[in-house]
C-alpha cells in the first residue's frame, strides 16, 4: 500500500495538505486500493514516520511540505526498496529510491497576478501570506511579476500573517490585513495563507472587492468574489504517484508547470463573470509564451530576492 | 499619515481590541475573586467553535451566542471544580483547559462538519452583521467629527458596543455594588469574607462564572462577527496577551480598555507597514515589523508601568483546616 | 442566678484537625453581663474553640446554646444571627480597603454600596460617641496601626448588634495605653449586659478585666474559677503544669565597653517620610538597653537598619569600627559576620521561611558560614544535628528538626529564632518584640536566655511595646516618639508612668 | 503529622488520577466511535513496548525534562517564567552557531561547546525580563510572553535571511558536520551490549538532562545559593532580613532557569534534527510548565511528569500512525491527564485522607 504524511498544518489545512489527502482520496476510490496516512504532531516524527511506514512494507511514502526533504533523505539509505516521494523539498543531491516533486508556483501566481491587475480598477493589488517562509515569498514574487507585466505603474502591497506557525489559521488577523490593504487601495487581494486565507476571502467578499485563492480552487467559496485561484495540483501529483505504485520513478526531481497543468488557474462557474475574454486571451497567452520559453518568471529562489517586490 | 488613515487605523484598532478587552474583563472578574485563570485562550476558543457551530445548525447567531457562551462557562465551571472546590492549582487547571479547547473543538468539527475541524461558512442571520448607527450617512460629510461618527464609531458590530459597554459596567459592578465588594474582597483575604458571613465558594463560583460569560463573547465575537464561521486555534493567542493586558491595566477596568486598545493598536500598526514607514521614514522589514508590538509592550512596561501588584489571595485555594 | 440562662454553653465540643485534636469533649459555660477569660499554652486550642463558636470551623461533636436555646452554627453567617461577634487573633481584614467598607463586608444593606456605606457612615459615629471607639471611617486599613485595626474589628462586630463579643489575643499587639483603652471599652460593653470573652496570655488582664476564668491545656479545659478567688500564680501552673517564674530573675547590670555607638541616625523610608530623625545612642557590653515607645515611631526601623535591610544616614560604630549604612556592605550578611545577631519583630515574615522546615530555619541567615558547608556544598548533617542541640538547650516543642516552622505555636517559633541568633555568640544581639503572642511558660524561658547572654558580657539591645517587660528586661530604658529619643532612665530608676509620659511625647 | 502516608501520596493518588483521566479518555475515544481498549494496548506498546517507542518517548522527555527544570528553577525563586518556548528558541540559535561556525575535532567537545553556548543563549534571553522584573518590577510573565513572540520573529529574520543555504527553500540552517553527530543511545547502550532501537532519536542528551535534574536538585538543597533561591521565593521580606539580596537571586534564578531551557536545544537541535528548524521547539516550552507544576517543582518529580509526557508523545504519535483517530484527541487525552493529575489531585487525596483517618482511628 502506498502512505501518505502530511506536514504540520495538518491534513486539513484548507491548503496542499488537504489537496494531497484529496488525490489520495480520489486514487483510494477509483482503485479500491487503501493507503496509510498520518498527521504529524511534532518536528522528531517525521523520521518516526518514514521508518514505521518504510518498516512496515509500504511503498511508495509521499510526504508533503519541503520541511519532509531534510529526513527523507537521512532515512532513504536505510530502506533501499522502498521508494520516497516528496513534495515541494529540495535537496542537492537526491538519492536513488526518492523523488522530489517540486511545482512552479511562481508561473500560476504570475498569471493570477495579471489577471488581478487586469481586474484592479485603482491599480493597487495585495499580497498576504502566511508565516514569513521564503515558499509563501515565492508565491509573492510570481504574482507580482504578473502584475507589473499587465500594469507597470500598479502597487503591490504583501503583507505576512506572522512569524510562527500560527500565522497559518489567524482568519482574524488575515481579516485585518485585508481591510488594511483596502484602506491603501488595493481591490484585488491575492491569498497564499492557509486557513488565514478564510478570514481574507471573506472580508474581500464582505467589503466587496476580489480576491484570489489558492492550492485548490476556492472559486465557490464566495461565488462572484473570488476571482480565480492560483491552482497546485498537489492532488494529482499524490493520485499520479499512487497509480504509478512500486514503480514510481525515482531519482531526481519532477517540477510541475504550466506545461504539465501542474499549476494553474481556475475557471468554472462560479468565477466566469469576473474573467473577461480580454483577461483570458492576454493569461493564455502569457501561459504559452511561458511554457515555450519566451517569457521566463524568475523564481524567488534564485537568489533570495524578487525583482517586483520587496519583501 | 492623512487623517483618513488615522481613522482607518483607529477603526482598525477597536475590532482588535475588542476580543482582548472581552477576555480581559473576563480575566478581571476572575482574577479579582482571587482565581488566576490562564484559561481565558481555552475558553474564548471554545466559546468561537460552539457558537458557530450553533449559528450554522440553527442559522439564528443569537442561539450561537448563547452555545458559545454555554460552553465557555461549561470551562469556567470546570476550572472552579478543580481550583475552588477541589482546591487544586489554578496554573495547572488553565493550562489543561487551553489544552482541552485545543483538541475538543476540532474534534467535534470534524465529526458534526466534516470540513476538516472548519465550521460551514456562516451566511445571513448566522452572523453579526455590522451596525450602521442612526444618521452616519448624513453626518459623514462632516468635516473631523463627521467620519469619526461614520467611519470609527458607526459600522461596527453590536458585540464591540456591549464589549465598550462593560467596561462602564464592570467599573460599576466592582466598586459600586455590594456584589463587587465582596468579590473584591474574596480576592484580597477570602478569610475576611467568610468570616462576614459571605460564602467565599459562592462568589468565587459567581466570578468564574462571569468571567465564562464575558470569554464567550469574546469568542463568539471571533466567529461570529469579525469572521464567518469557526477555524482551527482560530484565538491565535489572543488569551495569553488579554493575560497580559490585565496586568498591565493591573487589574483595573478602565486601565484594562486603555491596555487593551494599546494592543490593538499596535496589532494594527502591524497591518500598515505603510504607516510606520510614512512615521518613522525607513521600510521596516517584516519580521522586525511582527515583533513591533511584543518590543513596544516591552519598552512601555519598563518605562512606564512601574510594578504591578495582583490580588492578594490570587492563585491560592482558600484552605480553613489542613 | 440559676434562673438565667447562660448566654453561651458549650456541651462536650470536640474537634480534631487531621491527627491533632484541638478540642475534647470541652463543656462551658458563660453567663450573659460578665467578662469571661481564657488562658492555656500556646496550641492548647483556645482559637479553635472560639473560632468553632463563631462557625468558622465546625465541631466534629457538641452542642452550642445560646441564651438557653440550642443553635446550630455551620458558618459565620449563623454566628452573627445569634448575635455573636468575634475579633480574631489575626485580624481578618481587608488590606486595601477602608475601614467603612471592612466595617460594612458582609452587612451591607441592599445591592448598592453608597447607601450602605452612608448607614453605616452614620451608625460608626453613634458607635463611636458610644463608646468612645474613634477611628477615621476612610482610612485604608493597611496603613493605619494595629490598634486602630483592632477597634475596627470590634466595629465591626458592634454594627452586627453583637451580644455576644469574643477577643482573641486582643493585646498582643496592643501598646499599653491602647490595651487601657480597650478594657475600658470592654468594661462599658459588660455594662450594658454584653457578654466578653477574652483569651489572653497575659494574667494581667485576667486578674484585672474578667470575672470567671478557663484554662486550657491540651485540647482540654482543666479548669474554671471566679477570678477573685484564684491568684496569677495559680492560674500559671493550672496553665503550665508547673510553678511558672512571673518576675525576670536577674542581677544588676555591669556594664563594659561601648559595643553600638549611633550618632546622628536618620531613616528615610520608601515613601520618603523621615522616620527616624537623628538620634544617638550607645549600648555596652553586658548591658540590655530597652526602646520603648508607642508602635510606629521609628524603633523598627532602627532595628532594620542595624539588621541591614534598610538605608540609613549618620555614624554608626560596632566595637569601635564604623558599620555601612547603605550599599554593598550594609546587608544581613555583613551585619551577622560582624557580630550582629538579629531577633526580629515579625518572626512569621521575617526571622522564619514558615514552609522550610526548622533545621532548615536554623541555618537562616547564617547558611553561607564556614561550620554549614562542606567543599561547595551545604553540610545538611551538620545544620541538622546542630539544630537537634538548640532544640534540645532551648527546650522547642516538639524537638522536631524535621517539622515545618508552621507547625510550631508562636512560642516555639521563637525558640527557634532565639536559637538560632544567641548561639552564634554576638557581640550585639538586637531583639525585637520577643515574647508577642507567647504564653508564659515561654515568656520565662526566653526572659532567662536574654538575660544569660547579658551575663556573658554581650550587648543587647530590646525593643518592645510590653513596657512591662521592658521594665523587667533592660537595664537602661530609651524612649522613642516621633523619630526622637525622648530620654533615657536606669530601669531601677523609673515606672511604667514616667516611661509612659515619654512615650507620648510629653516631658524629657 | 501527615494523614496520608507518604506511599499512598506519591503512588496512590497520582494513580487513581490517571485512571480516572484514562477512563474519561476511554469515553471520548468511545464517543467518536473507536476501540479504547485497542487505542490503550496500541499506545502503551508503541511507546513502551520496545527500545523503538523507549528511543521515542525518553526524546521528548529530554525536551520536556529541560523546559520542566527550567521553569521549576524560576519557581522556587517566585518567578513565573512562561518563557522557555522563546529561551529554547534561542538555545537552538546558539547551538546551531557553534556547530556551524567552528569545524569540531570529536562530539564531545563539540556537545561541550553546544551546551554551553544553548545555555548561554537561553540564559541572554531570560536576563532581559530578569533585569525588567528586578529593577523596574516589570511583571515578568508579561515580559517573558512578549520574549517569545520577539524570538519567534528573530529566529525567522535568522533563518529565513541569514542562516538558510542558497537554493534551499526550507527555512532551515544547513546540516550539521557528521563531526558532531551525537550518539543516540543504541550507539551507547550498544557498547554494554544492550541491543537498543537504531533509528529512535533519544541520545546522549538524556543523560545530560538526568544530570542535569541531579544537578538542579544539589542546587536547590545542597547549596547555599538554592538555599537563598528558595528562601526568596517563600518569603520575600524574610529573605531580606537575611542578607539575601532580591535583585542578584532574580537574575541568577532566571539565567539559570534561561540556559536550562536554552539547553533543550542540545537534544532537538544537535541530537534529533542536526540542524536548526524554524519550529523546533514546537512548544515544548509549554508543556515544560505542565511538567513542572505536575512535577511539584521537584526535579524527580518533573523527571516522571516529563517521561510521562514522553509516552503521551510517542503513544499518540503511535495512535495517529496506526488508526484513524485524529491527533487532536492525543491534545484531549493530555488535557485530561494534565487536569486530573495536575489540577483534581485533591478530588482523590479528599477521601484517601478520610479513609486513611478512619483506619488510623479504627486501629488506636
Ligand atoms: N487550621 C488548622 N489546621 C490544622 N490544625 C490546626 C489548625 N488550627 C489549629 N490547629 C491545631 O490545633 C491546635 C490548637 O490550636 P489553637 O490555634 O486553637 O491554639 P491556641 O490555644 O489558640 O494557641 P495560641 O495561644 O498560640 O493562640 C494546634 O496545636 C494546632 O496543631
Ligand atoms: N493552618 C494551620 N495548620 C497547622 N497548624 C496550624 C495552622 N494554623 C495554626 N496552627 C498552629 O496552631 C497553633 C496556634 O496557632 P496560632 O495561629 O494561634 O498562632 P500562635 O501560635 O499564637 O502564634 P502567634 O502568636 O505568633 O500568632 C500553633 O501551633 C500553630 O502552628
Ligand atoms: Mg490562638
Ligand atoms: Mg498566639
Amino acid at each position: 500500500d502506498p502512505a501518505l504524511i502530511f506536514d504540520l498544518g495538518g491534513k486539513f489545512d484548507k491548503s496542499f495538505n488537504e489537496a494531497a489527502f484529496n488525490g489520495a482520496q480520489r486514487w483510494a476510490e477509483e482503485t479500491g486500493g487503501t493507503f496509510l496516512e498520518i498527521e504529524l504532531q511534532s518536528e522528531a516524527q517525521r523520521e518516526q514516520a518514514l521508518r514505521r511506514f518504510a518498516e512496515s512494507g509500504a511503498n511508495p511514502v509521499i510526504t508533503t511540505g519541503f520541511a519532509f526533504a531534510d529526513p527523507v533523505n537521512a532515512v532513504a539509505g536505510d530502506y533501499p526498496d522502498t521508494k520516497f516521494v516528496n513534495i515541494d523539498g529540495w535537496l542537492p543531491e537526491v538519492p536513488a529510491n526518492v523523488q522530489l516533486i517540486g511545482f512552479q508556483e511562481h508561473q500560476g501566481s504570475y498569471l493570477v497576478g495579471m489577471m488581478a491587475a487586469m481586474a484592479s480598477e485603482t491599480g493597487t493589488v495585495g499580497f498576504i501570506g502566511g508565516m514569513d517562509i521564503p515558499l509563501i515569498r515565492h508565491f509573492g514574487c510570481g504574482y507580482a511579476q504578473g502584475v507589473k507585466a499587465v500594469n507597470p505603474d500598479a502597487t503591490v502591497i504583501a503583507n505576512m500573517t506572522g512569524t510562527t506557525p500560527a500565522a497559518w489559521n489567524d482568519p482574524v488577523k488575515g481579516s485585518e490585513l485585508t481591510k488594511a490593504q483596502i484602506s491603501q487601495g488595493a481591490d484585488v487581494v491575492y491569498a497564499a495563507a492557509g486557513g488565514t486565507g478564510v478570514g481574507v476571502l471573506q472580508t474581500a467578499a464582505d467589503e466587496d472587492i476580489l480576491s484570489i485563492g489558492v492550492d485548490s480552487n476556492q472559486n465557490h467559496l464566495h461565488p462572484g468574489k473570488v476571482l480565480t485561484s492560483m491552482l497546485k495540483r498537489v492532488d494529482v501529483a499524490v493520485y499520479e504517484t499512487m497509480k504509478s505504485g512500486g514503480d514510481v520513478e525515482t531519482g531526481g526531481f519532477t517540477v510541475l508547470g504550466l506545461a504539465e497543468d501542474g499549476v494553474g488557474y481556475a475557471m468554472d462557474d462560479n468565477n466566469a463573470s469576473l474573467v473577461t475574454d480580454e483577461m483570458k486571451a492576454a493569461v493564455e497567452e502569457a501561459r504559452e509564451k511561458i511554457i515555450s520559453g519566451d517569457l521566463e518568471v524568475v523564481a524567488y529562489y534564485a537568489n533570495d530576492s524578487c525583482p517586483a517586490l520587496d519583501f | 499619515m492623512d487623517f483618513l488613515t488615522v481613522i482607518q487605523l483607529l477603526d482598525s484598532t477597536v475590532r482588535l481590541a475588542t476580543p482582548l478587552l472581552l477576555a480581559c474583563l473576563a480575566g478581571l472578574f476572575s482574577e479579582r475573586a482571587g482565581i488566576f485563570d490562564i484559561g481565558l485562550e481555552g475558553k474564548m476558543l471554545a466559546a468561537a467553535f460552539f457558537s458557530a457551530a450553533v449559528a450554522a445548525l440553527t442559522g439564528s447567531v443569537w442561539v450561537g451566542l448563547l452555545a458559545g457562551i454555554g460552553a465557555s462557562v461549561a470551562l469556567s465551571l470546570l476550572h472552579g471544580l478543580a481550583s475552588i472546590t477541589f482546591r487544586g492549582n489554578q496554573l495547572i487547571s488553565g493550562v489543561a483547559i487551553n489544552f482541552l479547547a485545543a483538541g475538543l473543538t476540532v474534534l467535534i468539527a470534524q465529526d458534526w462538519f466534516s470540513q476538516g475541524g472548519r465550521t460551514p461558512s456562516l451566511m445571513g442571520g448566522a452572523r453579526f452583521e455590522p451596525i450602521t448607527l442612526p444618521f452616519a450617512d448624513a453626518l459623514a460629510d462632516v468635516p473631523f467629527l463627521g467620519p469619526v461618527y461614520a467611519e470609527l464609531i458607526s459600522g461596527h458590530s453590536i458585540l464591540v458596543y456591549l464589549a465598550f459597554l462593560t467596561v462602564p459596567v464592570t467599573w460599576w459592578v466592582l466598586f459600586r455594588t455590594r456584589f463587587g465588594l465582596r468579590l473584591r474582597a474574596v480576592g484580597e483575604n477570602p478569610a475576611a469574607v467568610d468570616t462576614a458571613g459571605v460564602s467565599v465558594i459562592g462568589l468565587r463560583y459567581a466570578a468564574v462564572v462571569i468571567c465564562g460569560v464575558l470569554c464567550g463573547i469574546a469568542g463568539a465575537y471571533l466567529s461570529t462577527a469579525l469572521q464567518a464561521g469557526f477555524v482551527k486555534d482560530m484565538s491565535a493567542g489572543r488569551g495569553f496577551i488579554a493575560l497580559a493586558a490585565l496586568i498591565f491595566a493591573k487589574w483595573r477596568p478602565w486601565h484594562a480598555l486603555y491596555a487593551t486598545l494599546l494592543f490593538g493598536l499596535f496589532g494594527a500598526l502591524e497591518t500598515r507597514q505603510d504607516v510606520i514607514t510614512a512615521v518613522i521614514g525607513i521600510k521596516v522589514q517584516g519580521q522586525v515589523l511582527g515583533a513591533l508590538p511584543y518590543v513596544m509592550t516591552v519598552i512601555i512596561l519598563a518605562g512606564f508601568v512601574g510594578k504591578a501588584i495582583p490580588p492578594r489571595a490570587g492563585g491560592q485555594p482558600y484552605v480553613k483546616e489542613r | 442566678m440559676a434562673d438565667i440562662a447562660p448566654a453561651i454553653e458549650l456541651k462536650g465540643i470536640s474537634k480534631a484537625f487531621g491527627p491533632v485534636q484541638a478540642n475534647k469533649d470541652i463543656s462551658i459555660r458563660v453567663m450573659p453581663g460578665t467578662i469571661h477569660g481564657i488562658i492555656g499554652e500556646n496550641g492548647a486550642g483556645k482559637s479553635t474553640l472560639m473560632s468553632i463558636l463563631y462557625g468558622f470551623y465546625k465541631a466534629d461533636k457538641g452542642e452550642i446554646f445560646i441564651a438557653g436555646k440550642k443553635t446550630e452554627i455551620p458558618d459565620s453567617q449563623a454566628a452573627i444571627s445569634a448575635g455573636i461577634g468575634m475579633v480574631f487573633q489575626h485580624f481578618k481584614l481587608v488590606e486595601n480597603f477602608t475601614v467603612l467598607e471592612n466595617i460594612i463586608l458582609g452587612a451591607e444593606d441592599g445591592g448598592l454600596l453608597r447607601p450602605s456605606l452612608a448607614k453605616a457612615r452614620r451608625s460608626l459615629l453613634e458607635l463611636e460617641r458610644e463608646y468612645g471607639l474613634n477611628v477615621d471611617p476612610d482610612a485604608v486599613i493597611e496603613e493605619i496601626g494595629v490598634g486602630m485595626q483592632q477597634r475596627v474589628e470590634i466595629l465591626k462586630a458592634l454594627y452586627r448588634r453583637a451580644d455576644i463579643l469574643i477577643l482573641d489575643e486582643p493585646t498582643g499587639v496592643l501598646t499599653p495605653a491602647e490595651a487601657d483603652q480597650l478594657f475600658r471599652i470592654l468594661g462599658r460593653l459588660r455594662e450594658e449586659g454584653k457578654t466578653i470573652i477574652l483569651i489572653t496570655h497575659k494574667l494581667r488582664e485576667i486578674m484585672e478585666a474578667t470575672d470567671t476564668v478557663s484554662v486550657m491545656r491540651r485540647g482540654e479545659m482543666t479548669a474554671t474559677v471566679k477570678t477573685s478567688e484564684t491568684s496569677p500564680a495559680e492560674l500559671a501552673e493550672l496553665m503550665v503544669g508547673r510553678k511558672v517564674l512571673l518576675r525576670v530573675d536577674k542581677t544588676p547590670a555591669t556594664p563594659g565597653n561601648v559595643v553600638l555607638d549611633i550618632r546622628g541616625l536618620k531613616v528615610v523610608d520608601d515613601q520618603g517620610v523621615e522616620r527616624v530623625k537623628g538620634i544617638d545612642l550607645q549600648v555596652r557590653a553586658g548591658e540590655i538597653v530597652g526602646i520603648a515607645g508607642v508602635a510606629g515611631n521609628g524603633q523598627s526601623e532602627l532595628l532594620e537598619v542595624l539588621g541591614g535591610y534598610a538605608d540609613a544616614t549618620g555614624d554608626v560604630t560596632l566595637n569601635g569600627q564604623p558599620l555601612d549604612l547603605s550599599g554593598r556592605h550594609s546587608d544581613g550578611r555583613s551585619r551577622r559576620t560582624r557580630g550582629i545577631g538579629h531577633v526580629p519583630e515579625d518572626r512569621q515574615r521575617e526571622g522564619l521561611i514558615m514552609d522550610f522546615a526548622a533545621w532548615e530555619n536554623t541555618a537562616f541567615g547564617y547558611h553561607r558560614s564556614e561550620a554549614y558547608q562542606s567543599g561547595m556544598l551545604l553540610n545538611n548533617a551538620a545544620i541538622r544535628s546542630d539544630t537537634e542541640g538548640k532544640m534540645q538547650r532551648f527546650d522547642v516543642r516538639p524537638p522536631d528538626p524535621a517539622l515545618a516552622a508552621k507547625s510550631f505555636s508562636g512560642g516555639n517559633q521563637q525558640k527557634i529564632v532565639l536559637a538560632r541568633e544567641i548561639e552564634r555568640n554576638p557581640d550585639l544581639l538586637l531583639v525585637g518584640q520577643p515574647t508577642r503572642g507567647v504564653d508564659i511558660g515561654a515568656i520565662e524561658f526566653i526572659h532567662q536566655q536574654i538575660v544569660a547572654l547579658r551575663d556573658q558580657g554581650k550587648a543587647i539591645l530590646l525593643v518592645s511595646v510590653e513596657l512591662e517587660e521592658i521594665l523587667a528586661l533592660a537595664d537602661r530604658v530609651a524612649v522613642m516618639f516621633d523619630g526622637h529619643i525622648m530620654g533615657e532612665r536606669l530601669s531601677a530608676e523609673t515606672d511604667e508612668k514616667e516611661l509612659g509620659l515619654l512615650m507620648a511625647g510629653v516631658g524629657g | 503529622m501527615d494523614v496520608v502516608p507518604k506511599w499512598a501520596e506519591v503512588i496512590l493518588v497520582p494513580l487513581i488520577s490517571l485512571i480516572l483521566a484514562a477512563i474519561l479518555s476511554a469515553l471520548v475515544i468511545l464517543a467518536i466511535g473507536e476501540d479504547p481498549v485497542a487505542a490503550v494496548n496500541l499506545m502503551i506498546t508503541g511507546a513502551l513496548g520496545s527500545t523503538y517507542g523507549w528511543g521515542y518517548t525518553l526524546y521528548y522527555a529530554t525536551n520536556f525534562l529541560f523546559t520542566g527544570l527550567a521553569v521549576s528553577v524560576a519557581f522556587h525563586a517566585g518567578l513565573f517564567n512562561i518563557g522557555g518556548e522563546g529561551q529554547a528558541m534561542l538555545g537552538g540559535l546558539g547551538v546551531a552557531l557553534a556547530c556551524l561556525l567552528v569545524p569540531w575535532p570529536h562530539w564531545t567537545i563539540a556537545l561541550l561547546a553546544a551546551t554551553l553556548a544553548a545555555a548561554l543563549f537561553g540564559a541572554a534571553w531570560a536576563a532581559i525580563p530578569a533585569y525588567l522584573q528586578a529593577r523596574r518590577g516589570s511583571h515578568i510573565v508579561i515580559t517573558t510572553i512578549m520574549f517569545n513572540f520577539i524570538a519567534a520573529a528573530v529566529l525567522n529574520y535568522v533563518l529565513v535571511n541569514l542562516m538558510r543555504p542558497a537554493g534551499s527553500m526550507d527555512p532551515a540552517t544547513a546540516r550539521f558536520p557528521e563531526a558532531v553527530h551525537l550518539p543516540t543511545l543504541h550507539d551507547i547502550l550498544g557498547v554494554v551490549g544492550i541491543e537498543f532501537s537504531k533509528s529512535a532519536p533519544a541520545n546522549v542528551t538524556f543523560l545530560i538532562a538526568i544530570l542535569a535534574c541531579v544537578l538542579v536538585w544539589l542546587l536547590l538543597w545542597r547549596t547555599w545559593l538554592g538555599y537563598e533561591i528558595r528562601s526568596y521565593g517563600k518569603s520575600e521580606s524574610a529573605a531580606k532580613y537575611a542578607g539575601i539580596s532580591p535583585f542578584a537571586i532574580t537574575m541568577i534564578a532566571m539565567l539559570i532557569s534561561g540556559g536550562l531551557a536554552g539547553m533543550m536545544a542540545i537534544n532537538n537541535v544537535m541530537g534529533e534534527a542536526e540542524r536548526l528548524v524554524l519550529n523546533a521547539v514546537e512548544g515544548a516550552g509549554f508543556i515544560g510548565i505542565a511538567v513542572a507544576l505536575m512535577g511539584r517543582n521537584h526535579p524527580f518529580g518533573v523527571f516522571l511528569a516529563a517521561i510521562l509526557f514522553g509516552f503521551l508523545y510517542q503513544g499518540g504519535a503511535e495512535l495517529a500512525l496506526w488508526t484513524s483517530i485524529p491527533r487532536e484527541l492525543i491534545v484531549v487525552i493530555q488535557a485530561l491527564i494534565i487536569l486530573f493529575t495536575g489540577a483534581l489531585d485533591n478530588m482523590v487525596r479528599m477521601p484517601l485522607e478520610r479513609l486513611f483517618l478512619m483506619i488510623r482511628r479504627g486501629n488506636a
